[in-house]
């Protein structure tokens, strides 16, 4: 199925059908993670690659137009390149274990240890959360500024403009109230909220974690946005307060980091945050989680806020 | 018994693909897409059970909410852009 | 504090505490209680925008409404079951009409409306002007009987103050 | 008991499979969009509850069956939303629907009358 989906990606020329099947696409392949016990990354893949970067895209739809253009030069050049790539890639497979042995080179170097230490170093019930956190620490933590950058790359690209435009007024002709999506949405977003908060809090009991978190978090924003308007999701949570908490994300972050710095462990390491060392990782994973979840958040709230209020400046309205 | 379910479940979706394809309108996809979402949640419920880790249904539940904001959205972009259009595809 | 925030507080206690699972960790505990103090304060937030009436009531009255509603959801789903399955002794025959609407407020307004979604066979297309709701059906007879009235009469006692 | 309760839900199972088959062969043969409508909903509702019941019966009285419980509601409370926003987009947008008489006459008229009031 996901070999179809991709093939019918390629056929298709309407760039917003191409979305839809994106987004059945990342459905499918989170239903394979999950298949395959990796509970996390499904997670991750669900809210990612499902959601938020369906509404990225969409949302660069806008402003760029929804059909692809004619491919200047035919399609012989880049299919050869493809197919050669692939080639190059299956046979670099070739010399790789075969999928599942037991003695694959993963299994024996740093997975015994995370899974057969993990539990007394750290103590907590989900392993992911612990390697991500703990041991992976720097590369978690590459992992946010790139978000973060991200964002400073989109601002500084599109900008978001705030609601100095004039109120608009919708006759019914215009824009029809959505009176039945309104009512659902506010009885809903507060529990899409607690939600998210549940998922940021309990990454370290099951699959969730600051990432996830974020993503919903912002996804509960998007919601309203999309029911409500724009101005009213500013009035709510104005793009001048996330900026600052976007970087505040990253400091909680970083700051963990220094304090165990001052506390006399290595940078990253939790054990010194509190007496018992199994306390410290906890709480210092706790902190990085919040740090990432308020990044992930705010960055993706206001990625959308930019390419949708860029889409307004064109005249579309969103 | 679940993985007959899963089966059953898996060929819903499959079906659900099949009219993704096929179209003909927008909508057509889209509510494909809803179903299929909508089954991927069921799916991802009874795997839990299949697998004896029942602890799946929270992602279950991030799925119905993205899939339900998801849709949303797509129709909102499809009102934008088709705002002069007809409505069909293509 | 308006008895819809009073009543939310409430159901957000309840939907962390049976999420979470975790009944005796104090940290956690401490955590939920600042989740829920956020989420309520953007929730307020939203709330003094579009406020919404007599919310709560409605809602006590939710689950006979909704047992009722379970049991004309089987009933459309089978009839719509038969005309997949046998095309030519049931054929469908797709309607679009308006019908009555009696509800008073936005939300009584949206549970009719997503009642009718809700039963297979009839889906509410849009408001229309003077209390009025489009809705298409799949078959004749399911319009009909939409527009006998009980669900309407149903949803709108809810209503009652 | 154990008996029962494994009948029970298998009966629950096989039965929202079997609805759910019903809709997704619906969404393939029935002639417009408005009417693929319907039979989606068919898989959204019956489909969902039957299937989340059985799953429910297994699961005895745990935090699951809350969880089981909260998908449910969502997909009951979700779907409706979405399949009126999408119907209702369709119209606002101006796709036909087909429309039928009522076949008392056994007439095989198939009139795609584009009928908007």
């Amino acid at each position: 199925m996901l070999a179809a989906t991709a093939l019918a990606v390629v056929r298709l020329h309407s760039l917003f059908a191409i979305v839809m099947l994106f987004g059945i696409y990342s459905l499918l392949s989170a239903c394979i993670f999950v298949v395959l016990d990796a509970v996390d990354v499904a997670f991750t893949e669900a809210a990612v690659g499902a959601g938020i970067s369906t509404m990225l895209i969409l949302g660069t739809l806008v402003i760029t137009g929804h059909h692809e253009k004619n491919p200047k030069h035919g399609p012989w050049l880049p299919l050869i390149v493809v197919i050669v790539t692939g080639a190059v890639l299956i046979w670099g497979t070739l010399d790789m274990p075969i999928f599942g042995a037991a003695d694959n080179p993963v299994h024996q170097h740093v997975a015994p240890r995370y899974i057969e230490q993990s539990p007394q170093e750290i103590g907590l019930p989900n392993m992911v959360t612990s390697v991500l956190g703990s041991y992976r620490g720097y590369d978690t933590m590459g992992e946010v500024i790139v978000v973060f950058a991200a964002l400073v790359g989109v601002l500084s690209l599109i900008g978001i403009t705030e609601g100095k435009s004039p109120k608009r007024q919708y006759t019914s002709d215009d824009k029809p109230p959505r009176p039945v999506l309104q009512v659902m949405a506010k009885l809903l977003i507060p529990y899409i909220f607690l939600f998210g908060l549940y998922v940021q809090f309990h990454g370290d009991f099951g699959p969730g974690g600051g990432f996830q978190a974020g993503v919903i978090f912002a996804s509960a924003i998007i919601l309203y946005t999309l029911t409500f308007g724009l101005d009213d999701a500013y009035e709510l949570v104005s793009p001048s307060v996330l900026r600052p908490l976007a970087a505040i994300g990253v400091l909680i972050y970083g700051g963990t980091g220094v304090v165990t710095l001052l506390l006399g462990g290595n940078f990253l390491n939790y054990s010194v945050l509190a007496d018992d060392p199994v306390h410290g990782q906890h709480y210092g994973i706790l902190a990085i989680e919040f740090g990432i979840g308020l990044t992930v958040a705010t960055v993706m709230m206001l990625i959308f806020y930019a390419f949708i209020s860029r889409g307004e400046k064109r005249g579309n309205e969103v | 018994m679940f993985a007959a379910t899963c089966l059953a479940l898996l060929a819903i979706m499959a079906i659900a693909l099949v009219r993704a394809f096929m179209g003909p309108s927008v909508y057509d996809r889209i509510l494909a897409v809803n179903m299929f979402g909508t089954k991927t949640v069921l799916f991802l419920a009874a795997f839990g059970f299949l697998t004896g880790r029942p602890d799946f249904l929270d992602i279950a539940l991030v799925y119905a909410l993205i899939n339900f904001i998801g849709i949303i959205a797509v129709l909102r972009f499809v009102e934008t852009v088709t705002h002069t259009g007809t409505g069909a595809d293509d | 504090m308006s008895s819809y925030l009073r009543f939310l507080v409430a159901g957000l206690i309840g939907f962390w505490l049976l999420l979470s699972g975790y009944w005796d960790n104090p940290l956690l505990l401490t955590l939920g209680a600042f989740s829920i103090a956020l989420t309520a304060y953007l929730a307020s937030r939203i709330e003094r925008h579009y406020p919404l009436k007599s919310v709560t009531r409605m809602l006590f009255r939710l689950p006979a409404y909704g047992s009722w509603l379970l049991i004309e959801v089987i009933k459309t789903t089978l009839d719509v079951t038969k005309c997949v399955w046998m095309p030519s002794r049931y054929p469908i025959s797709p309607t679009l009409d308006v019908v009555p609407m009696t509800q008073k407020t936005r939300v009584g307004k949206t549970i009719y409306a997503n009642s009718i979604t809700l039963t297979p066979g009839t889906v509410s297309v849009r408001f229309e002007a003077g209390g009025h709701l489009l809705v298409h059906a799949l078959t004749a007879d399911s319009m009909d009987d939409l527009k006998a009235g009980v669900m309407d009469s149903r949803v709108t006692a809810m209503e009652k103050q | 008991m154990e008996l029962i309760l494994d009948v029970l839900s298998w009966i629950l199972l096989m039965g929202g499979a079997f609805f759910g088959i019903t809709g997704a062969i619906g969404t393939l043969r029935f002639p417009d969009f408005y009417s693929r409508v319907h039979a989606g909903s068919v898989t959204d509702t019956l489909c969902a509850l039957m299937i989340i019941g059985g799953l429910i019966l297994q699961a005895g009285f745990t935090l699951v069956t809350v969880k089981l419980i909260m998908v449910l509601a969502f997909l009951w409370y979700t779907s409706p939303a979405a399949s009126h926003a999408l119907v209702r987009a369709a119209h606002h947008m101006g796709v036909p629907p087909v429309l039928l008489p009522k076949p008392d006459a056994r007439s095989k008229t198939r009139e795609g009358s584009s009928s908007k009031p």
